[in-house]
């Protein structure tokens, strides 16, 4: 399968791992990843707060050069942030008549154009959950991780908003969840999945990002989680590089390795751990991996409905339901 | 969503509405259940709770509205939008108040726009940003100490792993960017 | 285009669904394009092709055919069968250049009032659009010979 | 066509009646210009307006010209004829004039309320006046049809409003079929545990009504059976349906409970027990069930699935249990149909941010109904999922799904009031458990429901007003942990708030019944975008259907609580012991009728008839209709290539004497010498 891929500023530098891991695993899984020729940043979340016609501006150029260097119709970022930014960019262009004239005479003035919709944008969770499929992932799966209790971890901007047609429920998503299951892991129902790590907030008022990522830190570890896995470089950095700093604030001690998805498939894959990016995280991961072991745990104890005889029955769940 | 046209001069209300792409016409049907503000992760540092806010603004309490930290304080997790019965296009509103903020010159000191400032100017000239090397900036630009404990906290650990650089990588056609930048902002103002 | 063309569009409204819908609008005072026309007939089945013919050969620039949705037919079906001859007529109608916005089917339940005036405002727009339908022009040519071929349809 | 053949247009007398409805009319459209205008055409003889034609001095001038004037056809231009063309139709007869020589122009709802430009309103009344006239000289004399009407009547559905409906009209003398999907009468009112606002026993108000149906003679009771058929129209429907087969014999069934008590297969109550108790393969929903014979559920059995057991059997005293029994389809006619088919509740899964099937120790209104009911699975005592654990606090959350655009929009009616309930019945419970209340707006319209509402404020009930944006246990503090963490704005504070709770209660919204739209198929009436059905008029046919003989009453036509339904089942049953005592009806004759000298026979017409109303004579090789099943749709008539099939009061003739009619302004050139030619 071909792609045309949007690495974003981030996997350049402080998510290399990503970006590394990420390349590793599509060999496994036969996905050839083009990238799109001189793409710009997308903005953030801070362009948009500043100026509405240069930030949607911005985001478009990356359509445009995409669309034109037809690597493929389907456009993948790994990053969440890109990833809406694009995607919201390309929904709001094709709904709003005067937003885009506007952005059509901005991109003129490059000598680009884009017409909405003529590319498809998809995370990178979305084209391997779906477009790959979990049989597949799990017919690649060369050394499962078992016994290794992970917290799924999805953030906001994959989820939600739902509006433009999501993939996965954008309150309670079960993607990740289950390719981390088709890997072997322990997945833990971890309630804060798709809750907030803060985003920017570190830059605007560290008290609020602090509590946030402690939040979702003291959740994970009340779970008995060895480690978080993501799919997005902000959650990543938010939650690896601060942990230090929430312990400090908070007199905590959090040792949580906070790993990309895709590096999790890689070694479960078969790869060798230095390809993957293992190393560069904050938190070693070391510890937590080397609770892998290779027979697999007894499977744990599902609510059965009713199970002590005074229980009353449970209502199925929403994904039995 | 149907709603009457009037001759009056258009409210800060209006503007919200018209600068805000998506379905910001269902702001009208704020019910003021509270949903947003019940969802908000950042809730509890506004000053007014986006529920507040909406009151205010149909309320013509334009300043206060203006001058509020609500919308700073959005981290953009969209809870608020997939939340609302409304199906209002909350978290966009808030860009736009922030944007309307910056227009008509209020916002607090050292809080988000300088962030925002240099992060944009940043992309502008390189068209690729890094996070880190902007926070740096922003905090020796604004609060060095901060940036000091910055350094101290989390930078070092970065520096080490080799995950932050201070020399931003850059695109090879920023005029080609540049020009599409300068055309948006001509066409689209301040907001 | 005339600058000041009002479209006149002739309604062909089935009594138990759209017919009520118009009264509907009419009673929530929703206010609508008053280029429609409309004619009461018990089920859209009942209208049949020579009508819509006859009512564009009578100066009619445009028509509204409407009926329950399907499914909610007073008369089980009726409105389906409205369906297969308007897609027939349609076909035949652009042989002879007739734009598809002139004929138009419309699914109105009693309580859309909403959706009947929207459906009769967004019409007028096209016709306006479109400009006056010039039938003689169109289908006949000089001599009537074509008209008579239309009168067997 | 024949009707031209009759009567040449030019020598009808028209009389023509402007109405100004007060302003309603005159306010927008020139009634004056619009009459002056109207009696310029050759066929009318007078033209006027006046103020309200609908009073009798208004009739009394069509009267009196009719008379006076020798008027052969009359127009009246004002309101819709769904509203007064009954009214004008006797006043033409009145004159001495068969009534369907009256045509009716609906200038109001399709004129003057449509639009606020004057001079357009004023032309398209012209337009309509005149359609009206060109079509009124094409119009024949014609007699109304009697229908006798079949003095049975089928009622769907056992719930409150059902059983309502049947006992008024048996108690009156007529034969009801009631039909029942579940295996008993009772429907949701069975379920629920107290009634609000009073707080009576709902079973102990409910269980007699359900006996004097079982014993009433002139109610036939079909439970555990469906419709799957329904035939005619008004007055004679022909109605075909399943008794499902519950491998008792009902004759020997002495309802002793035996088979229940000894049976081994132990299955979750999904239904009556709405998932939170157990019961047996063979079954009653509840002691007090009516008939109280049980029901053997075949995908449970264990014999049915694994062909060994048979234990019912073996004990059963009197031999009631058939396994070979089968479904029996039964046919019988009626007269008038009544839907009570009652409402689904709201799936909280479908909020996975309340966390109900995830969080065990939330429930949903009507598991907690279950619970708090004495006939319960914990008898009525208030406990967590574990069975045992009483809770020290208790979050009821309403507007579940309700006043949602992401579910449903609009408002479920009964939620404040049954969440009221709830916290009333845990402060009775549980003197020392807290309740909060989290509501968006209180809505307690209804006798008795304000009063009520500040009862709970006496009881000390917290109310925060707010709606909950997501129930969790992740808690954040040492205060939160093992709890059920409420997180809502405090709208009137302004605040965030996280209220740490032992048990959730989701106050779930009303819908309509997953299969309602079936339903309103299988009995050829409407339900409006949310599935629930559609009434005749809003205010004032609340309970009749468009379609002629149908009737509903209860939450099938939208939320409602226990008073309402039961008067709307009061009232279909009035509807239909109406037509009873008329025996006949009058039905609009328009019906189709087919030249037969003409007819090529074809036979196009006969399969395109819904009503199978169109016979073929092999013999003369020609269609005919029968009237008697012809309903007037009309299709047949607009199919017939020959044009031979005449649908009265629809002519071809008439519809297009309309059509160039209402474009009097605007015929083309070509066409007028087309005429002429």
């Amino acid at each position: 399968m071909k792609y045309s891929y949007y690495p974003g500023c981030s996997l350049e530098k402080n998510a290399r791992s990503y970006h590394v891991s990420t390349m590793a695993i599509a060999k496994s899984l036969g996905i050839e990843f083009v990238e799109v020729e001189d793409w710009n940043c997308c903005g953030a979340t801070e362009y948009i707060s500043i100026e509405k016609v240069p930030a949607y501006a911005l985001v478009t150029r990356n359509l445009a050069l995409a669309a034109e260097q037809n690597g493929s119709t389907n456009l993948v970022a790994p990053c969440s942030a890109c990833y809406l930014n694009l995607k919201k960019a390309d929904h709001y262009l094709g709904e709003n008549v005067d937003l885009r004239q506007k952005i059509d005479l901005a991109l003129e003035a490059g000598g680009l154009s884009y017409q909405p919709g003529s590319l498809n944008v998809q995370h990178l969770l979305e084209i391997i959950a779906v477009d790959i499929g979990y049989e597949e992932i799990e017919a690649q799966v060369k050394r499962p991780l078992f016994n290794l209790r992970v917290a799924p971890y999805y953030g906001c901007l994959v989820p939600r908003p739902a509006a433009m047609g999501s993939f996965d429920d954008p309150e309670h998503p079960t993607s990740l969840d289950n390719i981390l299951k088709r890997l072997g892991a322990t997945v833990i129902d971890f309630p804060l999945k798709a809750q907030c790590c803060g985003g920017h907030m570190t830059q605007i008022s560290e008290e609020t990002a602090l509590e946030l990522l402690r939040r979702l830190l003291k959740n994970a570890a009340d779970y008995k989680a060895d480690m978080i896995a993501t799919l997005c470089p902000m959650c990543q950095l938010n939650l690896d590089a601060y942990q230090d700093a929430v312990n400090a604030h908070f007199g905590t001690d959090y040792k949580i390795p906070i790993v990309y998805f895709t590096q999790l498939m890689g070694l479960a894959f078969g790869l060798p751990a230095d390809e993957l990016g293992f190393g560069s995280e904050i938190v070693s991961a070391r510890p937590a991996l080397e609770k892998i072991t290779l027979e697999e745990p007894k499977p744990a104890r599902t609510r059965e409905r009713g199970k002590k005889k005074t229980d009353l029955p449970l209502p199925t769940r929403p994904e039995e339901g | 969503m149907t709603h009457t046209v009037t001759s009056r001069p258009p409210t800060l209300f209006d503007n919200v509405i018209a600068e805000t792409p998506g379905k910001a016409l269902n702001l009208h049907a704020c019910l003021q259940c509270g949903t947003c503000a019940g969802s908000c992760p950042s809730g509890p540092d506004m000053d007014h709770s986006p529920r507040a806010i909406f009151a205010m603004l149909d309320a013509g309490m334009d300043d206060e509205v203006l001058n509020s930290n609500t919308p700073w304080f959005c981290v953009s997790c969209y809870y608020c939008m997939v939340r609302c019965p409304q199906e209002i296009p909350i978290t966009d509103i808030m860009y736009t108040l922030k944007r309307l903020a910056i227009k008509e010159g209020y916002y607090q000191e050292d809080k988000a726009p300088e962030f925002s400032e240099t992060f944009c100017d940043f992309v502008e000239h390189n068209g690729r940003s890094f996070e880190l090397g902007i926070a740096m900036r922003y905090h020796l630009r604004y609060h060095p100490l901060g940036a000091f404990k910055m350094a101290a906290g989390m930078g070092l650990h970065l520096f080490r792993k080799g995950r932050m650089d201070l020399t931003p990588s850059r695109i090879k056609n920023v005029s080609q960017l540049k020009s599409i930048l300068n055309k948006a902002k001509e066409l689209g103002g301040a907001a | 285009m005339s600058d000041h063309f009002e479209p006149v569009i002739v309604g062909f409204l089935c009594n138990w669904c759209s017919y009520r819908a118009a009264d509907l609008a009419g009673t929530a005072r929703i206010k609508y394009a008053p280029n429609l026309r409309p004619i009461r007939v018990m089920c859209s089945g009942r209208v049949d092709p020579q009508f819509v013919l006859q009512a564009l050969r009578s100066g009619a620039d445009g028509v509204l055919i409407a009926g329950c949705h399907p499914g909610e037919c007073h008369y089980v079906n009726g409105n389906i069968k409205a369906l297969r001859r308007f897609t027939l007529l349609r076909k035949t109608l652009e042989q002879w250049g007739i734009e598809q916005e002139r004929v138009q089917l419309l699914w109105a339940s009693a309580s859309e009032g909403t959706v009947l005036a929207a459906a009769v405002n967004r019409m007028t727009e096209e016709l306006r659009a479109l400009g006056p339908l010039r039938w003689g022009e169109k289908v006949l040519g000089d001599n009537g010979a074509a008209h008579l071929v239309v009168e067997e349809v | 066509m024949t009707d031209q053949k009759k009567s040449p247009a030019e020598q009808e007398k028209v009389g023509v009646y402007i109405c100004h409805c007060g302003s309603n009319i005159a306010g927008t459209i020139n009634v004056e210009e619009v009459a002056q205008w109207a009696e310029k055409n050759p066929n009318v003889v007078v033209a006027r307006n006046y103020e309200f034609m609908c009073s009798s001095t208004g009739q009394e001038l069509i009267e009196n010209d009719i008379k006076e004037k020798g008027l052969t056809r009359i127009v009246v231009a004002s309101c819709s004829p769904h509203m007064h063309e009954k009214t004008f139709r006797e006043a033409t007869e009145r004159g001495g004039l068969n009534p369907f020589l009256f045509e009716m122009a609906n200038i109001r709802e399709h004129g003057s309320w449509a639009t606020n430009d004057k001079e357009a309103a004023t032309s398209k009344a012209k337009a309509l006046v005149n359609g009206a006239v060109e079509r009124v000289v094409h119009h024949a004399p014609l007699e109304k049809i009697p229908v006798d009407i079949n003095p049975n009547t089928l009622i769907v559905g056992g719930g409150i409003a059902g059983i309502t409906a049947a006992l008024e009209l048996a108690e009156g003398g007529h034969h009801v079929y009631l039909v029942e999907r579940e295996g008993t009468i009772g429907g949701r009112m069975a379920q629920i545990d107290k009634t609000f606002p009073t707080l009576d026993c709902s079973a102990c108000i409910l269980t007699p009504k359900m006996v004097d149906v079982g014993q009433n003679d002139n109610i036939t009771l079909l439970t555990y059976s469906e419709v799957e058929s329904v035939e005619g129209y008004i007055g004679n429907f022909n109605i075909t349906v399943r008794k499902k087969a519950r491998c008792v014999t009902e004759e020997l069934c002495t309802s002793c409970g035996i088979c229940e008590e000894k049976c081994p297969q132990k299955v979750i109550d999904e239904n009556y027990g709405a998932g939170i108790s157990y019961r047996k393969a063979i079954y009653r929903s509840f002691p007090q069930a009516v008939p109280g014979y049980p029901v053997l559920d075949k995908e449970n059995c264990t014999y049915f699935q694994t062909g060994k057991c048979k234990v019912c059997e073996q004990v059963c005293p009197t031999e009631a249990i058939d396994y070979e029994q089968e479904d029996k389809v039964i046919t019988f006619d009626v007269g008038n149909i009544i839907l009570a088919t009652g409402y689904d509740l709201f799936d909280a899964r479908q909020i996975p941010q309340y966390g109900y099937g995830r969080l065990a120790n939330v429930f949903s209104s009507l598991e907690f109904e279950r619970m708090v009911n004495a006939s319960g699975p914990t008898a009525g005592h208030i406990v967590l999922r574990d069975g045992v654990t009483e809770p020290e606090s208790i979050a009821i959350v309403h507007c579940v799904g309700s006043r949602d655009q992401n579910h449903n929009e609009y408002c479920s009616k009964v939620c404040c009031m049954y969440s009221l309930k709830f916290a009333h019945l845990v402060h009775e419970h549980l003197p020392d458990a807290e309740v909060y209340n989290f509501y968006i707006d209180m809505r307690t319209p209804g006798k008795g429901y304000e009063e009520f509402y500040h009862r709970l404020l006496n009881e000390g009930t917290h109310f925060i007003r707010g709606r909950v944006a997501e129930i969790t246990d992740a808690d954040r503090h040492p205060g939160e942990e093992g709890k059920l963490i409420v997180q809502a704005e405090n709208t009137l504070l302004g605040i965030q708030q996280r209220t740490p709770v032992d048990m959730v209660i989701l106050s779930a919204g009303i819908e309509a019944r997953h299969d309602a739209e079936d339903v309103s198929k299988l009995f050829k009436m409407g339900c409006d975008h949310d599935g629930f059905f559609n009434e005749r008029h809003p205010k004032l046919a609340p309970v009749s259907t468009m379609t002629d003989g149908v009737f509903i009453a209860g939450a099938c036509q939208g939320p409602k609580d226990i008073p309402d339904t039961v008067a709307q089942g009061g009232a279909a049953a009035s509807q239909v012991a109406k037509l009873i005592s008329q025996g006949t009806v009058l039905m609009e004759p328009v019906r189709a009728s087919i030249r037969e000298e003409e007819c090529s026979g074809c036979r196009i017409c006969n399969t395109l008839c819904p009503y199978n109303a169109i016979e073929f004579d092999e013999e003369k090789f020609v269609s005919r209709v029968i009237t008697a099943l012809c309903q007037g749709c009309g299709t047949c008539v607009a199919a017939c290539p020959s044009g031979v099939i005449d649908g009265a009061h629809f002519t071809y003739t008439q519809v297009m004497a309309e059509l160039k009619g209402v474009l009097w302004d605007v015929q083309s050139d070509v066409l007028t010498k087309q005429e002429v030619a």
